[in-house]
């Protein structure tokens, strides 16, 4: 039972990984403000999403479970806004020049 | 190579970095960058010594700990301080140099 | 090494709980004044300082009962785990003149800093009356702290303290000179902190005596004990890390300026001498403490020179300061005692104290002098001085009676002080400390007469003060003038070790002759480096001497020509932490030379 | 090479390498953006060292609060950048600083490599005194008990930092509201996560606070959070900054070093010492100090940040 929860936390906590890198690849490589923050955003989400998950068959009670899920949730609304931010402040720096 | 090792060289580097950086960066900001950097560098070192006095089934030396979060207090106290007089000096200037021709002196009396 | 909570006995020494109050008082007082604000906030500063020199007093008084440094173990929590303070003679010695020195300074300061009719609060007087309270408060955990991270903490509350009080004009140039000033002692501080570090992991304590009894000469000891040294010496603006004092201490106002140059820069001074003497005794080796004397005779060459060059009456006093930090250091060599290869706490470190509380007495009492010049006629130009001294007859005597016991004329502590390094080099046979010493005392003489000669001359026309100055604050410079003067004639004996013989009679003729020579070749460099113009040069006496001393005053102005350009560089950022590192390696080299 | 020293060794090249970013880049605001990453990846470090009180404070101090100060004054002082430049000093000179901070560097390696290992410490002691206080957590009883002096002092150093802040103030604001007045679309996107993120984030404070007294947090880490829901409401203009002469304002500025204060002069009344505890009421003692530090800590830090009172009452 216990090897199956770990493989398959490595297999999520991979995955989360993958999506990481993948974001940070299109944070580099992305030519726009607004295309590098999709990437990001986007793969970070999913990525975090991953880790998180693959934790929470590692969580040792229901109430640690409840944290990183807790986690989960305020890592997107603060990533959710932040990003809103920046394209709006984005836009207005295109539009006026 | 354990953690006490690596970082108590990555404590000596950064050290050296902040010194650099502290010495030769004329921008005042740049000087309070390079004091967080050597402040952290001087942490790391407490953590090293934490770390190796770990005992009785805690992972540090909880005294060193403690001095690193006063430590940690008072730097950021610094900071704040010091860019709170950088701004100040900005407004006023519209520069932001510690440069001071040193034989103009800083008590100008407002009738010469 | 276990501790457990001690009872009552144990935790308190008869009357130890007194070391407790004299830092709390003042915290109280900078809490409540900060809730109250305005005119009350003067009134609860004022009314601790009389509680606060009762404490200081009164701690005196039990040590010297006891016969023994009074201990208090914080919460009852014994080291290397809980926290010590402890009273040892030095340290009775600085709390009880910095509570003399902060109160009259309040004194002073009523009528400077209170808030004007009308107003609810005022930003100065609030934040004046908070700032001095918590140096306050920061000056008595350096002195009674016993374990060396409390002292950084205590050092970061003071530089905290002492940084807004640079700037609390609120003009430009004393805001980059407190930028500067703040910067610098950031970079001292942590080296300072970097050294505990290396400390702690090497003896698991950082209780001075704890320490005392572990510390052995290894590498990482000595790389301590050398960024500890530097750090504290660049918080103290020993020469050559002292850019950022003459613009922070000249620009501060008058009683600011006091307290910085007075107490404040005798905090980290108070933490080098505890390294030395008390942590570490047989670390540093003759070398080192040589090379400290060294820069210590620097800054008096530096200093002087450069007092003597300024045009403003604020700039002399504060590069005079920077030459009295470098005397402070001179007894380091003469305290080494070589046959047991440690320093002493002898007559030599006691000739260290000495200075450290005159200088404390005279330098307040010159700045507030100043500050009153600047009040009654606008400015403080050397070269316009003339006619003061009939407008502010008591402050011009305060100004030369600080300047004269600074000098070293008996009864004054410096001249107490001076006897003693002199006794020391005497038994050490190190002659070339003396040549320094009275060179010291000399040049302190040549600035003073140069002031005076300025504001003792008659002006054309009555110069009608343009503002009236305050009795009580003259009277308030005075004292504390007086009080430096009379420091030689205080029995030290319980605080201080004083070796027989010295000074029996200080109001002697032969002591008081001895006493009288530098300040004739003072007034020999004042005339050939002072910034002569306007009435004084067309005295008749001065014009005929003028045409003897003209060659001689030409060769000493390149001198001091060279001197001023090695100065800018030095005040310059770079050239400064440089010059940090460079002292950090050689007295590392210094330490492990022995 | 383990696994484990893998990771530490790779943390620390990237640590180190974003602290050469901070040193070397070229804009301030880039820099500061490379501090800002530093800081949030000096915590992993603290946890690799043990110390995960200490990662937490760093977090929230380094890679939070100082980055977002540091950010923000690199952002207003960019236009002064380009006069500066002109003081850098010449090569030889940066050569001559290189070679003397490499060699410090070096020396203290060397030094730090040698220390005793295992070195000497002091955890014994503390966890078999930790029975006086009733606490789990060593570091919050070397804060709180062993150390408490030090503690003190630094809430005081801290308040300190503010009135040498707002005595920068020019004189006709004096007693006025720090910083600009934040003026964010009510209905925008800033302005809802500053209504739906503090209640959680205060529930989420008082919660590190709590834990602290067993488990790693405490007070300043505690404060920091609420501190941080306070910035977040201001930045989002729902509330403005309160002017610095506010009677409760200032009352709670002082309230940590206060209570802390009158606790350890009743520790001296009561028979002990000056900050010992009476054994039976250590812990709620020390949980009633936490609270009034937590929110002084909250208060100073939200001052701090808001910076020089620039507007009238």
């Amino acid at each position: 039972m216990s090897a199956a929860f770990n493989i398959m936390t490595i297999i999520a906590v991979s995955a989360g990984a993958f999506f990481f890198f993948a974001g940070t690849i299109g944070l580099l490589r992305f030519p726009d403000t607004l295309t590098r923050l999709h990437a990001l955003t986007k793969a970070d989400n999913l990525g975090l999403g991953f880790v998180v998950l693959g934790l929470l068959l590692q969580a040792p009670s229901i109430r640690d479970g409840l944290k990183l899920v807790a986690v989960w949730l305020l890592v997107l609304l603060a990533g959710a806004t932040v990003s809103q931010l920046i394209a709006r402040i984005a836009r207005q720096d295109g539009a006026s020049g | 190579m354990n953690a006490a090792v690596v970082f108590g060289l990555c404590g000596a580097i950064a050290i050296g970095l902040g010194l650099y950086g502290l010495i030769t960066n004329p921008q005042p900001l740049r000087k309070i960058l390079a004091f967080n950097l050597l402040g952290s560098g001087a942490f790391l070192f407490f953590g090293v010594v934490a770390r190796r006095g770990a005992a009785v089934g805690l992972g540090g030396d909880p005294v060193p700990q403690a001095l690193v979060i006063t430590g940690i207090v008072v730097a950021f106290a610094a900071t704040a301080l010091a860019v709170a007089l950088l701004l100040r000096l900005f407004e006023m200037t519209g520069a932001a140099t510690i440069r001071a021709d040193t034989r103009s002196s800083p008590a100008d009396d407002p009738e010469a | 090494m276990i501790s457990h909570p001690v009872s009552i006995s144990d935790a308190v020494t008869g009357g130890s709980f007194l070391l407790v109050l004299s830092i709390v008082l003042p915290i109280a007082g900078a809490l409540l004044a900060f809730i109250a604000g305005g005119r009350r906030s003067e009134w609860i500063v004022l009314g601790t300082m009389p509680f606060g020199l009762g404490v200081a007093i009164a701690i005196a008084i039990a040590m010297q009962k006891s016969a023994s440094p009074l201990v208090y173990f914080l919460g009852g929590w014994l080291p290397p785990l809980g926290i010590a303070l402890r009273a040892d003679g030095p340290s009775v010695v600085m709390v009880a003149i910095t509570a003399v020195v902060i109160c009259t300074i309040g004194v002073f300061a009523r009528t400077e800093f209170c808030t004007p009719a009308g107003s609810v609060e005022a930003r100065q007087p609030f934040a004046f009356w908070i700032l001095l309270s918590a140096v306050w408060a920061a000056l008595n955990t350096v002195f009674l702290g016993g374990d060396l991270f409390t002292l950084y903490v205590a050092m970061e509350l003071l530089t905290f303290a002492a940084v807004p009080l640079v700037c609390l004009d609120g003009r430009a140039a004393t805001l980059q000179a407190a930028l500067r000033y703040l910067l610098f002692a950031l970079l001292g501080s942590v080296l300072y902190l970097v050294g505990t570090a290396l400390l702690y992991g090497t003896y698991g304590t950082l209780d001075i005596v704890l320490l005392s009894h572990r510390v052995h000469a290894g590498s990482a000891t000595l790389v301590a004990a050398s960024l500890m040294t530097v750090g504290l010496l660049a918080k103290t603006a020993l020469f050559p890390l002292h850019l950022w004092l003459p613009p922070a201490h000249a620009g501060a106002p008058a009683p600011a300026s006091a307290v910085l140059s007075g107490l404040v820069v005798k905090g980290s001074f108070f933490i080098v001498v505890r390294l030395w003497f008390n942590v570490m005794p047989s670390l540093p080796g003759p070398t080192a403490a040589q090379l400290l004397a060294g820069l210590g005779a620097a800054a008096i060459i530096f200093g002087s020179v450069l007092a003597l060059r300024q045009e403003r009456l604020k700039l002399l006093i504060a590069y005079s300061t920077l030459a009295q930090i470098g005397y402070l250091f001179l007894m380091f060599p003469l305290a080494f005692d070589l046959t047991e290869g440690r320093l002493q706490s002898g007559g030599a470190l006691t000739a260290g104290i000495l200075q450290a509380i005159s200088h404390a007495t005279a330098k307040a009492a010159m700045f507030l002098v100043a500050g009153l010049i600047y009040t009654a006629v606008g400015h403080d130009r050397i070269s316009g001085l003339a006619g003061v001294a009939r407008a502010l007859p008591l402050g011009v005597f305060a100004f030369a009676l600080g300047g004269v016991a600074l000098v070293g004329v008996p009864p004054s502590g410096a001249s107490l002080a001076k006897e003693l390094l002199l006794q020391s080099v005497a038994e050490t046979h190190q002659w070339w400390w003396a040549v320094v010493i009275q060179m010291g005392g000399i040049f302190t003489s040549g600035y003073l007469l140069l002031v005076l000669a300025h504001a003792l001359v008659p002006a054309d026309r009555r110069v009608a003060p343009r503002a009236p100055v305050s009795r009580t604050q003259e009277a308030a410079a005075f004292a504390l003038a007086l009080c430096s003067l009379l420091l030689g004639l205080v029995p030290w004996e319980p605080f201080l070790s004083v070796p027989v013989g010295i000074s029996s009679n200080p109001l002697a003729l032969g002591t008081l002759s001895k006493a009288l020579w530098p300040i004739l070749v003072g007034a020999v460099l004042a005339i050939l480096l002072g910034r002569w113009g306007g009435r004084t040069v067309q005295m008749p006496l001065r014009k005929s001497l003028l045409i003897v001393v003209d060659p001689i005053r030409r060769r000493t102005l390149a001198f001091s020509k060279i001197i001023e350009l090695v100065d800018d560089i030095l005040q310059r950022w770079t050239a400064a932490t440089v010059s940090l590192l460079l002292v950090v390696i050689l007295l590392g080299a210094a330490m492990l030379l022995g | 090479m383990t696994i484990a020293s893998t990771y530490e060794v790779a943390l620390a090249m990237i640590v180190l390498g974003l602290a050469a970013w901070i040193i070397t880049a070229q804009k301030s605001f880039a820099a500061a953006g490379g501090f800002v990453a530093y800081g949030l990846l000096l915590p992993l470090v603290w946890v690799r060292l043990g110390g995960i009180d200490v990662a937490l404070a760093e977090a929230a101090i380094g890679g939070g609060l100082s980055g977002v100060l540091l950010l923000g004054a690199a952002a207003r002082l960019g236009t002064t950048e380009t006069a500066v430049v002109a003081e850098r000093p010449g090569v030889l000179v940066r050569l001559l600083a290189s070679v003397l901070s490499a060699f410090i560097a070096l020396s203290l390696a060397a030094v730090v490599l040698l220390l005793p290992d295992p070195g000497p410490t002091l955890a014994p002691a503390a966890v078999e005194n930790s029975a006086a206080t009733g606490l789990g957590n060593p570091v919050t009883n070397v804060l709180m008990a062993f150390r408490a002096m030090d503690t003190l002092l630094e809430k005081v150093v801290l308040l300190l930092a503010l009135i040498g802040i707002w005595s920068l103030v020019p004189d006709r604001f004096w007693g006025g509201r720090p910083g600009m007045r934040h003026e964010a679309d009510p209905r925008g996107v800033l302005a809802f996560l500053a209504r739906l993120l503090p209640p959680l984030g205060i529930v989420i404070g008082l919660y590190v606070l709590w834990v602290g007294a067993d488990h790693p947090g405490g007070a300043f880490q505690g404060g920091t959070i609420l501190a941080a829901m306070w910035l977040l409401v201001m930045m989002a203009g729902l509330m403005d900054a309160p002017p610095i002469s506010r009677r409760w304002l200032r009352l709670t500025l002082i309230a940590g070093p206060g209570i802390f204060l009158v606790v350890g002069l009743g520790g001296l009344w009561l028979g002990n010492a000056f900050l010992a505890y009476p054994s039976a009421y250590a812990k709620p003692l020390i949980v009633a100090i936490e609270l009034a530090m937590t929110l002084t800590v909250a208060a100073t830090l939200g001052l701090l940040m808001a910076g020089v009172p620039e507007r009238r009452a």
